[in-house]
């Protein structure tokens, strides 16, 4: 676990600091009143530039003495960044100098709250309709099932967001206003995004459940519908090949010998199905969450780039035009870190369930 | 047919299957897996029902069951519990024959037990699936059993308590037949009987899972056990402590017991009565010492001929010549005629019917008329 | 070899059977097939130079009446009839779609073979070898299945920079672990079965085993696995185009036709809509495929 | 020629289970655990014993599948414990087996052609594919299958005609010996009678030494001239099978053979001889391994463990007691 995000940090570190010039490392650090003489001792001080190094435009230039070995960077920004230093932001349009950090923590929560409404529809509409499909096999509500699991897989979800956004704005519409918002979280225009400061207390960081514990009902109900178009965007994906895995699965398992003896025993079929067969087939779907959780986090940049959503996924784009590269480092790792996070609260929820493996 | 017209005693059959026919619909064909079977089981005795891999005697078991896979197709026939046709009975109510009258018990344990669920959860929410059918049986075990054991005076009072209103609520009746489930895993001679009903199907040996497994069948007090091939995975030394329980166990319950083997020594060792399979068609059924002293159809007499027994030393071994016929195109009139040293012309043109050669002796082949 | 040949038509005539029933997989047969026909055939239907043609006059045109958008001041530049309108260039949509085809999907075929590649080796070395090396195969392929895949390709494009074998190569980056975890599962469960044991009776090497035997009888999942990655190919690699990493906005690659009218999405919906089920289309036959595939190779519905 | 074609002394086979992220050796299954016997050449040398008893595991050490723990096993009168690679390979040519599953045993994407060729190419026995195909030919007649059968699927065939190219494969190196491990054990009653014959045909016309691996003794007593039975991973009993089945001398042979049912109805017996399993090959108890099962076992056993000793001309017996049988019910007398 700790190997994996070492690991990462150092393909990300190369990624981001050994294929750039020296410059990128620094600019997160820079502060507009600095001169070159401060900037040189700057990088001498982040360990990007030697201490033999003269002047800050050779550092600038790339010239071999000033700049230490690679791995000797990557010791240093390590030291850096897990003493809480990301520097200051580069994002366009933030005023003031925010640092990295609290740009990342602010708008974090609304990634959050996208990707935990994705994985609350995924299971609740996957596994559903992987049992409809698995126990009505070759029928018609497996054929829809099918469609409508393959369809999610295969569609585009930058698409799928255009269309619903269409759709609910042009075709379906009151009093000429869209029955949904196309558009955002209600956060007010951020860098830091806060969800309508004053408004509600936070508690979680995550809108719709701080509105809810602030006991602010409308504003709870708007950020809730405002949820519904990303979340189900991002989550159709995940719905099609969640279907998919528990259908194949519990088909495999309704193949099983012990489902014919709890048949044999007479119980009836909803017990034999929910209590013999999905104990045993959820498995293979609890081993695929940690994927899922991956590719929700990563699908959320294109989700919160079409609908404006203030989440981290959406800064992330312009973060990799202007090379703050501080912040998609931080990116990577905290997705990384809840990835690994959630893989090994998946191995738990297995012992759990299968008593062989807990011996 | 000439089965139901025997000397047989009508009154004491508590199971007749007559002229069974079904198909597999596979992709290479319709495999015809069924023949016509005709079968009878006679109140508390045990029958053997032996054939070799593929002839259909598990099929039959299923079939009795209600458990046919979805490819099956049932051609004709009737199969009466008491009476009752299961093939024109509701699906529900096939469900509930299986629940208190059919017991199926299967081989290899490992596989049909539930791997994620406590062997003694997967007795108990038999009697917890229908509190009402069950109520009474639980409670008179348990009170046969707290009079011969010590404890328990003052649980006595409350059991009787219940059996008189009849009525229990759900968390109550749970408890019970945790206790119930303890009872007839302690029945099948399983070891510290607390302990196994909270251990997993992992942690059993096989032959302790073949237990668990009759167990479960006995908790439902059927008036029917369907053993198929109980004992074929296991040791020679474990099959013995089984076999020893089956007759245990029937003495003791009310039940019959049609026991499916491929082995003619177990059917030897335990059964009163033998029906013996070819290719999907009852060949010959009578008591077993019949069988084995006096066996009529070709079939039987070449199979009895080619075990190896463990007290005689052959020089040459002798078997059945040819195999199994594929069951997708089966041989017409006489399924056995290809393989048969006696047939004659009629045996490929017309199918035999099963007939009372002997008293109670009954085998279908133009040989004996 | 008679005999063989009607062994292999039998399975064959099974692998059909197993189609035919299933009107669905047929379908993603036939739409799989097209498409890769029609990439094939695409630079002799319309002349593949024709992207760089612009007509600003043209821009934005519905002239096709089978379709009624709804919307208020739909273009109708006459002319010849442009069956899916024209995009934000006045070029004709159709025709762009039909060149953007064989690009999407040579990049994918490009992933999914290299991945497949990447796969099958390391993933069956690791898994017959074991011991350290299986252990230190494993812990590299954890820590790519850590990283959120487009967000690792957002930064590689806008690093390295906006190129096409830049992002097919961004792709594959994340694309390859999953291929060494199925094949390294597949050997391992496949070297443990009886027939193995007996080869080794005869003598057979350890390289003889593997490669003749081990990796031929594992393969199906991966092709399975390569069929259904297709479409998902397709659609990450859009999905990036369609945000801005594209090598150019003219470029004519389905993500990218997407986006140049995503901005114009509510008075000329087709801009988006087209290339967008160009991509469904493709992506499903090829999941229907695979699906389909899954359910003839699996064995154990067989028999 | 040498009289002894295999001698194993002392061979040891223990798995290590590991667990763990480092994969520490936290126990060790004992499947094979201090084990001598010899077989002659031209024998049939029997190996019985329940499941897990480790019988499957010797057959498979003594032709070096496995590689033993410990011990040593000499072929014609040659050390080959410690050989390796192209050493090894002349004598893996000699020593082949045949399998208990037939099913499995099989490349399922192979001809069963080519998968009776491949030793012979392997080992470079033939010159070209076309004398490989004419040998492979010979012998699917020989054991009894159609010529014509050479480019078909496993799965195109019964249970009893794999096990017939099984044996065919075994055969196309002419080995000398042969390892059976349960090859009828899954195959129908008609079939079985068909396969072994077969086997003894071969046997008597190729001049093979067989170690039969069986838990059927009925099969045991048909097919072999010695027999050893084990349990928990050792010999408890060697001697002539016909010595084994009316004169056993070993508790756990006796209860072995009580429980045996034969067809007869009118032999009906008590079959009950044993109570419990066989413990685990992982906790091996002290002392004599079969006492916690045995009703004669005494504090002795406990403490001590028996040696396999000779107590009458090759007969041998691992047990601390002379145990007169005789008033046990007599376990199967000779008709034929």
């Amino acid at each position: 676990m700790v190997f994996v995000l070492f690991g990462l940090s150092i393909i990300v570190f190369y990624l981001t600091r050994g294929l750039l010039p020296p410059n990128t490392a620094l600019a997160p650090y820079i502060t507009p009143r600095m001169d070159d003489a401060a900037k040189l001792s700057l990088a001498k001080g982040l360990g990007v530039a030697t201490s033999a190094c003269q002047s800050f435009e050779d550092f600038s230039m790339g010239k071999s003495y000033c700049i230490t070995p690679l791995w000797n960077q990557y010791l240093s920004w390590l030291l850096t960044v897990l003493s809480g230093n990301w520097g200051y932001t580069l994002l366009p349009g933030i005023s003031g100098s925010q640092t990295t950090w609290d740009v990342f923590a602010g708008r974090f929560p609304f990634t959050a709250e996208l990707a935990i409404a994705a994985s609350i529809l995924t299971i609740a509409i996957g596994i559903p309709l992987g049992i409809i499909s698995a126990t009505h096999n070759n029928k018609l509500p497996d054929h829809l099932s099918r469609i409508v699991s393959l369809g999610g897989y295969s569609i585009p979800q930058f698409w799928f967001a255009v269309m619903l956004q269409l759709i609910f704005v042009i075709y379906v519409n009151v009093n000429g206003q869209g029955l949904l918002p196309a558009n955002g979280a209600l956060a007010t225009s951020c860098a830091i995004c806060i969800p309508n400061p004053g408004t509600i207390s936070t508690f979680t960081g995550l809108p719709v459940i701080d509105s809810l514990l602030s006991g602010n009902i409308s504003y709870f109900w708007d950020s809730l519908i405002a949820l519904i178009l990303p979340s189900l965007t991002l989550a159709i994906t995940s719905i099609g090949a969640l279907t998919r895995i528990v259908r194949s699965s519990m088909m495999e398992v309704l193949r099983q010998d012990y489902i014919l003896l709890a048949r044999s025993k007479g119980i009836k079929e909803r017990v034999v199905i929910y209590r013999h067969a999905l104990r045993n087939a959820i498995l293979p779907a609890i081993t695929v969450s940690g994927l899922i959780i991956a590719f929700l986090l990563g699908g959320a940049v294109i989700i919160e780039i079409i609908f404006s959503w203030p989440g981290v996924g959406q800064a992330s784009l312009s973060a990799a035009y202007v090379l703050d590269i501080n912040f998609l480092e931080l990116y990577v790792l905290v997705t990384a870190l809840i990835i690994v996070v959630a893989n090994l609260v998946v191995d738990i929820i297995y012992a759990k369930i299968d008593p062989r493996i807990r011996y | 047919m000439s089965l139901t017209q025997g000397s047989e005693d009508r009154n004491r059959v508590v199971l007749r299957v007559s002229n069974l026919k079904l198909n597999f619909h596979t992709y290479g064909g319709d495999v015809k897996v069924l023949d016509g079977i005709e079968l009878y089981v006679r109140k508390g005795e045990i029958l053997g029902l032996v054939g070799e891999s593929g002839c259909g005697k598990s099929v039959t078991a299923l079939a009795i069951a209600g458990l046919l896979p979805q490819n099956a197709e049932i051609l004709s026939g009737e199969i009466l519990l008491e009476g009752k046709n299961l093939l024109a009975a509701k699906k529900e109510e096939i469900r509930k024959a299986r629940l208190s009258e059919i017991a199926m018990v299967f081989q290899d344990p490992m596989t049909y037990l539930n791997p994620v669920i406590p062997i003694g959860k997967q007795i108990s929410e038999i009697v917890e699936s229908d509190r009402q059918l069950f109520l009474k049986p639980v409670i008179e075990e348990l009170l046969n059993e707290s009079s011969t054991s010590r404890a328990g005076y003052v649980e006595r009072k409350k059991l009787e308590r219940i059996l008189k209103d009849g009525n229990v609520s759900k968390r109550e009746f749970g408890k019970l037949a945790k206790l119930y489930a303890i009872s007839m895993l302690r029945k099948v001679r399983l070891p510290d009987p607390e302990r196994v009903y909270s251990m997993y199907p992992f942690e059993l040996s096989g032959g302790m899972r073949q237990r668990a497994m009759i167990a479960m069948a006995l908790a439902r007090k059927p008036k029917i056990l369907l053993a198929d091939e109980i004992t074929t995975a296991l040791d020679v030394t474990v099959q013995a402590q089984i076999l020893k329980l089956l007759r245990e166990l029937k003495d003791q319950i009310d039940a019959s017991i049609v026991l499916i083997t491929h082995d003619l020594a177990v059917v030897a060792e335990v059964c009163d009565r033998v029906a013996v399979m070819y290719a999907g068609n009852i060949v010959e059924v009578a008591d077993v010492e019949r069988i084995f002293s006096n066996p009529l159809h070709p079939y039987t007499k070449g199979l009895l001929e080619s075990i190896i027994r463990p007290d005689v030393v052959k020089d040459e071994l002798k078997s059945i010549r040819g195999s199994v016929p594929n069951l997708i195109n089966p041989p017409p009139g006489c399924r056995f005629h290809p393989r048969c040293p006696f047939a004659f012309g009629r045996c490929s043109i017309e199918k035999p019917n099963l007939i009372e050669a002997e008293p109670n002796h009954y085998v279908s082949c133009f040989l004996y008329g | 070899m008679n005999q063989a040949q009607s062994s292999r038509f039998q399975e064959a005539r099974y692998a059909f059977y197993l189609f035919r029933r299933n009107p669905v997989v047929l379908a993603g047969a036939i739409i799989s097939m097209a498409a890769l026909i029609l990439s094939i055939l695409s630079p002799y239907i319309v002349n593949p130079s024709l992207w760089r043609i612009t007509d600003l006059t043209k821009r934005l045109c519905w002239n096709n009446h089978m379709i009624n958008w709804g919307i208020r001041n739909v273009f109708d530049c006459g002319g010849s009839t442009y069956i899916l309108g024209t995009d934000s260039y006045g070029r004709d949509l159709l025709k762009m779609i039909i060149i953007a085809i064989p690009l999407d999907m040579q990049i994918s075929l490009e992933v999914v073979f290299s991945a497949v590649l990447i796969g099958v080796v390391f993933g069956s070395v690791a898994a017959y070898a074991g011991g350290i090396i299986d252990e230190f195969v494993l812990r590299i392929t954890d820590i790519f299945l850590a990283v959120p895949g487009i967000l690792l390709a957002i930064v590689m494009m806008v690093i390295l920079g906006r190129t096409i074998p830049i992002l097919t190569f961004a792709v594959l980056v994340t694309w390859w672990p999953t291929y060494v975890r199925l094949m390294r599962s597949q050997v391992l469960s496949e070297k443990e079965k009886p027939y193995v044991e007996s080869l080794k009776a005869i003598g057979a090497g350890r390289f003889r085993i593997l490669f003749r035997h081990i990796i031929p009888n594992s393969i199906y999942p991966i092709i399975v696995q390569a069929t259904l990655d297709i479409g998902s190919v397709i659609l990450t690699v859009s999905a990036l185009t369609f945000i801005g990493l594209t090598p150019s906005p003219l470029l004519p690659e389905l993500g990218t036709l997407a986006s140049s009218g995503a901005q114009y999405v509510f008075t000329a919906p087709w801009l988006t809509i087209f290339p967008g089920l160009a991509i469904l289309i493709i992506s499903l036959g090829f999941n229907l495929l695979g699906d389909g595939i899954r359910d003839v190779f699996d064995p154990r519905l067989r028999r | 020629m040498v009289e002894n074609l295999i001698e194993v002394k002392d061979l040891y086979k223990w798995f290590p289970i590991r667990s763990g992220l480092l994969g520490r050796v936290k126990n060790y299954v004992r499947a094979v655990d201090g084990v001598s016997f010899s077989i002659k050449t031209g024998e049939t040398f029997g190996v019985v014993g329940e499941s897990g008893c480790g019988k499957t595991t010797l057959g498979r050490t003594v032709i070096k599948l496995t590689e033993p723990t410990s011990g040593s096993i000499i072929y014609s009168g040659r050390d080959i414990t410690k050989l390796k690679g192209r050493k090894m390979k002349e004598y893996k040519k000699k020593m082949q087996i045949v399998f208990q599953d037939p099913y499995a045993s099989l490349d399922p994407r192979q001809t069963i052609g080519s998968a009776i060729m491949e030793p012979m190419f392997i080992h470079g026995l033939v010159r070209d594919r076309k004398e490989a195909r004419s040998k492979a030919e010979f012998l699917l007649e020989q054991v009894g299958l159609n010529p014509d059968h050479f480019s078909r699927f496993p799965h195109e065939f019964s249970g009893g005609q794999r096990q017939r190219v099984a044996i065919a494969r075994a055969l196309s190196l002419n080995p000398e010996f042969i390892v059976l491990d349960e090859p009828t054990s899954s195959l129908d009653v008609s079939v079985q009678a068909q396969i072994l014959n077969l086997l003894s045909s071969l046997r008597r016309k190729l001049n093979l030494t067989y170690m039969f691996i069986s838990h059927n003794l009925a099969v045991i007593r048909q097919m072999c001239q010695r027999t050893a039975v084990m349990y928990l991973g050792r010999i408890v009993e060697i001697a002539e099978t016909s010595r084994i089945f009316e004169n056993p001398k070993h508790p756990y042979t006796v209860a072995l053979l009580k429980s045996v049912p034969l067809p007869d109805p009118k032999k009906r017996k008590m079959l009950v001889s044993l109570e419990g399993d066989v413990p685990s090959p992982v906790n091996v108890p002290s002392g004599c391994r079969f006492r916690a099962r045995c009703k004669y076992a005494t504090e002795l056993c406990a403490d001590k463990a028996p040696e396999l000793i000779e107590i009458e001309k090759d007969h041998w017996v691992e047990c601390h007691y002379d145990i007169d049988f005789s008033r046990e019910a007599k376990v199967n007398t000779i008709t034929a």
